[in-house]
């Protein structure tokens, strides 16, 4: 029974392994910054920079445990933004359910081009993110589009926290209690069987991608609140942000039944803390991105050996 | 042979049928042989970027940090160019790119993480370590070096590109082991073909011609300023397109032609936008809407021919019951 | 027992990792050096509750010690030929009238630049400077830095729109803005290509919907008025390579070829080489005319070929002067009490010598020494006024700065 | 004359995971001899030719050609060796030409100056074709241009291309029409000829015994023996396969069939790629037999059934409405369950653990709202667990890594969970070992006695004789008989049906 408390060890370290990079990244930054990223004004200034990644990072991995990609994220929160600053002159709650309302038109598409006609799901999201990127220069003539003064007040850390908690919370609830959650984990763990288990897969793959779209949106909505408007490149790149806060935070790459919820929020803020506390120290930005890329490429290498052992250890046991 | 012929013709109507289409938009500016030669030479560095990337996409994989790793072998290549030379200029991207590609073949062969996660995550390294060494400084060339930038210098090493990648995909070993792999890895591994290998060859290849496509495009543009953050993926965008295109093109006509014919609708577009200066907008929707369209139709096409023929042979048993019934 | 010492390892390495990665990356900039000395003096300062007024305690704190002022700048990027003169002008202000400078690059991206400000202020920086992306910005940089009641300021950037300019005057920590006038600036480019002989001109500019965008087409379409000019045809996407600039030219020059002047009006750092180049590739070096506005770093060479037919550019001070405002207004002795809107002055090259000077003297080295910054500190020379900075600001050129430092 | 031992295999032994597929087998084949190989499903007879022919690796044992120690990786150094392997499932790459897939793995010869000469490259593969009388198929085509009979015939070609010394041929036959296997015949003949050996593995005796000189039998990974020359004889060869003596107690007990009078399913005119104006009942508390070759149709027909697939023209319908089936989604809803043939892709999700497998199609049943609490998922999966008795430590292990007996009863605990009515049993005892087939013979009769209607298709006629109340035996598409369960029914009857 040795290779059994093995693979037991093993199991347990992938589990724990995200908590440690969180808190080896917390210490690290507290001692090197002299405790000033411990300060509760800055405290607060990391959960708001991090706070539309956590949105969208919680609605991707629905999609990632099913082995699916959204590469056009960043450009919804881009478009949802300025739907928002536009819809803002009218009035604020008609732009926040004119955001969510282009977020989720556009997730539908994304569900029907991947889910329905079968298109890679890489190939269509990126095609999707270059038309979006298009239209989104025409929109803002490839400048800004203010929003309304008035909208500044929604701009409070008490709105921001109760929202992304109800979100969190529920979609954390969905992942891991529902049906829904079960059977997003069930395709990505093995579509063919899922199929002869009475899952829908084309209705699961568009149900994600519209969850993932009005994540998008509502995301779009308060970036626009924090920055004041809307430029071409709003959300640039947030589906790749996405991709390397899940991984931070331990989610497997194809999905499957080991897909943890928890991932997205620990990542995320792995992610939050680094950028802070990099520019805390005054990094340059080259020393920053190149320590950003060493993390990346240690914890992937970490986590996929293992997981790997772990796996070809089950399929041999 | 014929059948070959009629396939070729087809697929070059498609650049065509575009053409004319600005053409009768805009015949002053679109008429001229000066624009269809621009049309070819701004083609160039796109199509010799998607050669080198078609490999990997064939096998299912997306090598994205590309973009960061020309805008390195550029930087190398300009700094070498100030002390010796124009050799200097051609050594240093073509070491840049040698590097660039063991870098990726050994972290792959030893991690063995999937390609495109693999590529993001050196797009930041391969990208900064661009920053630091030209401390953030834009670069350039003098303008003696840079007669790979414009014709013929240019056309030149397209054409021995194009001669290479057709003898690469068509008649090497490694090529035909190449669709093996994306035909079915599983038979080609009982058939004695390493897919680890064969992966490692092609991020080699991809970076090899990414290098070549680095110089002529130092030459044309004579600068380079180091990327930040993932922003260089934007630069690979428009020869993944052609890959795209390039495959679905595939079937009627050889890769290597495809590929460029793609390369070629996208600098049409580019160009008649220009031309009818509307804002470049319009090209990254109608790139983005025709990649979509194309690929929608292939693979309803792909359900419906199966589902076709299966009818057929349904119809045929039904013939068959109905006439030994009689 | 082998399986344990692997984990054990594993994760040593990954704890390894990440500090090599912080500390050892070396930052140059001596900001984080001193942020790690500061850090180890500060630690038992602030170890106290960290309340929110821990800014006034810096202040008294630091007219008695000698902790020093700290200014944080954010731009796009802090070597480029455009942004690098800023970043050294102000580096050398602030070394001379003994303040400590933070720099975050924000990519011209908004959401960057607000990032980097809360994360400047985090950082103990009581006075941020910064370009706004977009005017709507303001009032959110504004609130931030009220909020945490610390001092701010934008260089080359014009209040003019009504609305911006009421929410900054209103705030106390607001310094005052540097700008120059863009319209100038534009009407230059394009006048000095009038004079060349050009009169359809491809344009390439910058993202529209930013003050300094709207004030240059606006200085644009004023010369094209009065010297019966025409924009033949426009790019504000591709411009940020090289490549991608010589190609928009390529196809410019077939689809327009009456084409007979390019100006560019922003993002030169990029555009200029590879306009230049592919002119001289189609051999239209002397057909077309190039001006443009910012400086580039081979725009000598570029003279001597007479490939280039004027460059306007050469407001890097606008951060220098921002770092008086400020470490003044920080020692308690302000030169001025409200907000101020200081016009900087475009240096414009139109020969070869004329760029060698500017090399020479306000790019190999600046413009104004560590010791005249020094005297604009009323700490170390209380004659100082607002004035003086006033008519210094106004008679920066070429010649001012070659007779100042006694050059023959 | 005396023929020194060409292959000589000693004490190998093979696992994967859990299961033994060979136990300690050694037997000899002697130089220019054409030795078959038969046992059922899961006996080791494609392990043990995948091991020689380099794809799989053993345990244990050693195996010598010629006198000297075979250690080939790979297919192409067991070629070197002058082996040559035609696999069961498809062995050709569909997107590349047929020429490249004759040479796959050594394309080497044809390389002058560094590149491959594809005209000399098609002519040897219009050669080797024409070696084995196939002249209707081009080389420079795309393989996926041919059907599935054609392509074999390329594998079939490659094969004999290299002259090996050892042909393995593993279940080629039943994939192939008449005129196939004229050419598989002749090409075995022709290595015969020129002293090469031959290693032929079919569960059909019929074929057997007209191709081969002799023949080893393997049953559930162990070696029985060896019989030469007159001494086939199908039924005493049969017996030594099956080797359970056709006792009862094994399979059902009674002898009269019996079904309830309420038609749960009919199946009315269907007409299918494969199928040819199908129709049949199924009543409640029945076990239908569906048996035939493995191309007959009826797998396709049990996919139909459960909404798989969707067919041409005629009818899939469940009591209560006459609308067809659309997809599984629903005909879960109407109480169908379904075991697919390939448990391991289809069946079962591998890297999933027991309980989500089990708890899978009927969360609906356990959840409110959609939401099920862990407790009640635990409570649900250990009740099934427990009453199929699957052997498994704890529910959250991975179904990867249990026995394919135990596999099958994750499946059935969750249709049963389901409470699934009607059920469809597509070759549920392939690959299993003797204890867990009776535990699921017994669980079929509890079943059926609870008025569970079940569809029971399977390439063992023992099987189906001893479980079905009445045997449809089908052929080319088409049911060609219909028997009730009785005494005299044989398997030579039904054999004489199905072929």
């Amino acid at each position: 029974m040795k290779s059994n408390n093995k693979k037991k060890g093993m199991e347990l370290f992938i589990n724990i392994f995200p908590f440690i990079s969180l808190i080896v990244v917390f210490v690290g930054f507290a001692l090197l910054s002299g405790g000033r990223t411990l300060d509760i004004t800055n405290c607060r200034k990391i959960f708001e920079q991090s706070f539309t990644l956590l949105l969208v990072a919680g609605a991707a991995v629905f999609l990632l445990s099913q082995n699916c990609l959204d590469m056009s994220v960043g450009a919804v929160i881009g478009m949802t933004g300025v739907v928002a600053a536009l819809v803002s002159k009218i009035n604020i709650p008609l732009a926040f359910a004119a955001a969510l309302g282009v977020g989720v038109l556009i997730g539908l598409i994304n569900g029907i081009l991947h889910g329905v006609l079968g298109i890679n799901a890489m190939i269509a999201t990126l095609a999707m993110s270059f038309i979006l990127r298009g239209l989104l220069l025409i929109v803002c003539k490839s400048g800004t589009v203010g929003i309304a003064v008035k909208m500044y007040d929604l701009d409070q850390v008490g709105l921001k926290m109760a929202v992304c908690v109800v979100f969190l919370v529920g979609a954390w609830l969905f992942f891991q209690f529902h049906s829904y959650g079960k059977q997003c984990r069930a395709v990505g763990a093995g579509e063919t069987a899922a199929v002869q288990s009475g899952i829908h897969i084309a209705f699961i793959k568009i149900i994600s991608y519209v969850f993932m779209g009005a994540a998008a949106g509502i995301a779009g909505f308060f970036t626009v609140i924090r920055t004041g408007a809307a430029m071409y490149n709003t959300g640039n790149m947030a589906e790749f942000d996405i991709l390397i806060a899940l991984i931070l935070g331990g989610m497997p790459i194809n999905g499957g039944a080991d897909s943890k919820f928890r991932s997205a929020v620990i990542g995320v803020l792995i992610l939050g803390i680094l950028n802070n506390g990099m520019v805390l120290l005054g990094l340059d930005t080259y020393p920053q991105l190149i320590t950003k890329g060493i993390i990346f490429i240690l914890v992937l290498a970490m986590t996929f050996t293992i997981r790997n052992k772990i796996n070809r250890d089950k399929k041999m046991a | 042979m014929n059948k070959k012929i009629s396939n070729s013709i087809v697929v070059v109507m498609v650049p065509i049928a575009l053409y004319l289409f600005f053409l009768i938009l805009r015949p002053k500016s679109f008429g001229k042989i000066n624009t269809i030669y621009i049309i070819f030479t701004q083609s160039f560095i796109t199509c010799m970027i998607a050669w080198g990337m078609q490999y990997l996409a064939k096998m299912g994989e997306f090598d994205l940090a590309l973009g960061a790793e020309m805008i390195l072998d550029s930087i190398i290549a300009a700094l070498l160019s100030t002390r010796f030379g124009f050799l200097g200029m051609i050594a240093g991207c073509l070491l840049s790119a040698l590097i660039c590609g063991i870098l990726k073949g050994v972290l792959y062969r030893v991690m063995k993480i999937p390609i495109m996660i693999l590529t993001i995550a050196l797009i930041y390294l391969l990208g900064s370590f661009g920053g630091l060494i030209t401390n953030s400084a834009a670069l350039t060339i003098s303008y003696e070096y840079t007669f790979l930038g414009r014709a013929p210098g240019n056309v030149i090493v397209f054409l021995l590109t194009g001669i290479l990648m057709y003898f690469l995909a068509n008649k090497s070993v490694y090529g035909s082991n190449v669709n093996a792999v994306a035909g079915a890895p599983g038979i080609s591994r009982n058939n004695g073909i390493s897919v680890e290998k064969t992966k490692i060859r092609s991020l080699l290849l991809s970076s090899m011609f990414a290098g070549i496509a680095a110089i002529v495009q130092l030459s044309h543009g004579s600068g380079v300023t180091p990327s930040v953050g993932l922003d260089s993926i934007q630069n690979i965008m428009q020869p993944m397109m052609s890959v795209f295109i390039g495959f679905v093109m595939a079937q009627y006509v050889n890769v290597v032609f495809s590929i460029f014919v793609g390369s070629i609708l996208m600098s049409i577009i580019s160009n008649g936008i220009t031309a009818l200066n509307w804002s470049s907008a319009i090209y990254n929707i109608v790139v983005g809407a025709i990649l979509l369209l194309i690929m929608a139709y292939m693979n309803v096409a792909k359900v419906y021919s199966k589902k076709h023929e299966e009818k057929m042979s349904a119809i045929a048993n039904m013939k068959e019951m109905n006439m030994s019934n009689v | 027992m082998k399986r344990k010492s692997v984990k054990l390892l594993t994760s040593l390495l990954v704890t390894a990792s990440i500090l090599v990665g912080m500390v050892g990356c070396g930052s140059k900039t001596e900001s984080a050096d001193a942020g790690s000395q500061s850090a180890a003096g500060e630690t038992e300062e602030s170890s106290q509750p960290a309340e929110p007024e821990e800014g006034d305690t810096q202040k008294e704190a630091d007219a008695g010690t000698t902790d020093k002022i700290k200014l944080g700048l954010t731009i796009y990027s802090t070597t480029d030929a455009t942004a690098g003169p800023v970043v050294n002008n102000m580096q050398t202000a602030c070394d001379g009238m003994g303040a400590e400078l933070v720099i975050a690059t924000d990519e011209q991206n908004p959401e960057k630049e607000i990032t980097n400000i809360e994360n400047l202020i985090a950082n103990g920086c009581q006075a941020v400077f910064c370009l706004p992306y977009a005017d709507d910005s303001i009032p959110r940089i504004a609130k931030i830095c009220e909020d945490s009641e610390v001092y701010f300021g934008f260089y080359w950037y014009d209040l003019s729109n009504e609305e911006t300019h009421d929410v900054c005057y209103a705030s106390e920590y607001f310094l005052g803005n540097i700008y120059e006038d863009d319209v100038w600036s534009a009407y230059t480019a394009m006048k000095t290509l009038n004079e060349a002989g050009a009169s359809h001109i491809g344009m390439f500019g910058l993202p529209t919907g930013r003050t300094t965008t709207t004030k240059r087409d606006n200085g644009i379409a004023q010369a094209c008025e009065e010297f019966g000019m025409e924009i033949l045809v426009e790019d504000r996407v591709n411009t940020n390579t090289s490549d991608d600039a010589a190609s928009s030219v390529e196809s410019m020059v077939s689809a327009y070829p009456d084409l007979d002047g390019i100006v560019i009006a922003g993002m030169t750092q990029t555009c200029l080489p590879g306009v230049i180049q592919s002119l001289q590739n189609l051999g239209l070096t002397e057909k077309v005319k190039v001006s443009c506005i910012d400086f580039n770093e081979n725009q000598t060479e570029y003279f001597e070929k007479n490939s280039v037919n004027g460059v306007i550019g050469g407001h890097f001070t606008g951060g220098a002067w921002l770092a008086v405002l400020a470490v003044n207004k920080l020692q308690g002795t302000p030169l001025v009490d409200e907000p101020v809107s200081i016009k900087d002055e475009f240096i414009v090259l139109q020969s070869a010598d004329d760029a060698k000077n500017y090399d020479a003297h306000l790019y190999q080295e600046l413009p104004y020494t560590a010791e005249e910054y020094a005297q604009m500190s009323k700490k170390i020379n209380e004659a100082f006024t607002y004035e003086d900075l006033l008519e210094i600001v106004g008679s920066y050129s070429i010649q001012d700065v070659m007779t100042r430092h006694n050059v023959k | 004359m005396e023929h020194e031992v060409l292959l000589d295999i000693q004490h190998v032994s093979k696992s994967f995971g859990l299961t033994q597929a060979l136990k300690d087998v050694s037997f000899q084949v002697k130089q220019g001899e054409i030795r078959g190989i038969i046992g059922e499903n899961g006996s080791g007879k494609s392990t043990i030719s995948n091991i020689i022919a380099g794809i799989y690796g053993k345990d244990e044992g050693v195996i010598r050609l010629n006198g000297k120690e075979l250690r080939a990786a790979t297919a192409v150094e067991a070629e070197a060796e002058g082996i040559a392997l035609i696999v069961q499932e498809i062995g050709t790459i569909g997107d590349i030409s047929v020429a490249s897939n004759i040479f796959l793995g050594n394309e080497k010869r044809f390389v002058s100056k560094g590149f491959i000469n594809h005209r000399e490259m098609n002519r040897e593969a219009k050669k080797a074709l024409e070696m084995i009388g196939v002249s209707s198929i081009a080389p420079e085509d795309r393989t996926d241009r041919y059907n599935l009979e054609e392509r074999k015939m390329i594998e079939i070609a490659k094969a004999f291309y290299t002259h090996p010394r050892l042909m393995i041929v593993d279940e080629t036959a039943n994939a192939l029409s008449s005129h196939g296997r004229g050419i598989l015949y002749a090409a075995i003949e022709e290595v015969k000829k020129y002293g090469g050996t031959v290693l032929f593995i079919t569960h059909d005796l019929e074929e057997l015994i007209k191709i081969c000189d002799s023949v080893t039998i393997l049953r559930d990974g162990v070696y029985i023996d060896t019989c030469y020359g007159s001494d086939m004889r199908i039924n005493e060869l049969k017996v030594k396969m099956v080797g359970r003596e056709m006792s009862d107690h094994y399979y059902r007990s009674d002898v009269e069939g019996s079904m309830g009078e309420q038609v749960v399913m009919r199946v009315e005119n269907v007409f299918t790629s494969m199928l040819k104006n199908v129709s049949l009942e199924l009543h409640e508390g029945e076990i239908l037999g569906l048996g035939g070759l493995s191309d007959c149709g009826m797998h396709e027909l049990g996919r139909l059934m459960f909404g798989l697939d969707q067919p041409y023209a005629g009818k899939v319908t469940c009591t209560g409405t006459d609308q067809g089936l659309k997809s599984p989604v629903q005909a879960i809803k109407r109480g169908i369950g379904y075991v697919s043939k390939n448990r391991d892709t289809e069946a079962v999700i591998l890297q999933d653990s027991v309980k989500n497998n089990v708890c899978l199609c009927s969360l609906d049943k356990i959840s409110k709202l959609g939401f099920a609490s862990p407790v009640q998922e635990n409570r649900f999966a250990d009740q099934w667990i427990q009453k199929l008795k699957v052997k498994v430590n704890n529910r959250g292990e991975y179904v990867a890594s249990l026995s394919g007996g135990n596999k099958q009863k994750v499946v059935l605990a969750k249709w049963l969970g389901r409470g699934s009515r009607i059920l469809i049993f597509d070759c549920p005892t392939r690959g299993i070992d003797i204890g867990v087939k009776e535990a699921i013979y017994h669980l079929m009769e509890e079943l059926k006695e609870q008025g569970h209607a079940i569809l029971l298709i399977s390439e063992e006629l023992p099987e189906l004789i001893g479980m079905s109340d009445r045997i449809l035996i089908m052929k080319d598409g088409k049911i060609v008989c219909e028997t009730m369960r009785g005494p005299e029914i044989t398997e030579s009857l039904l054999i004489k049906e199905m072929i």
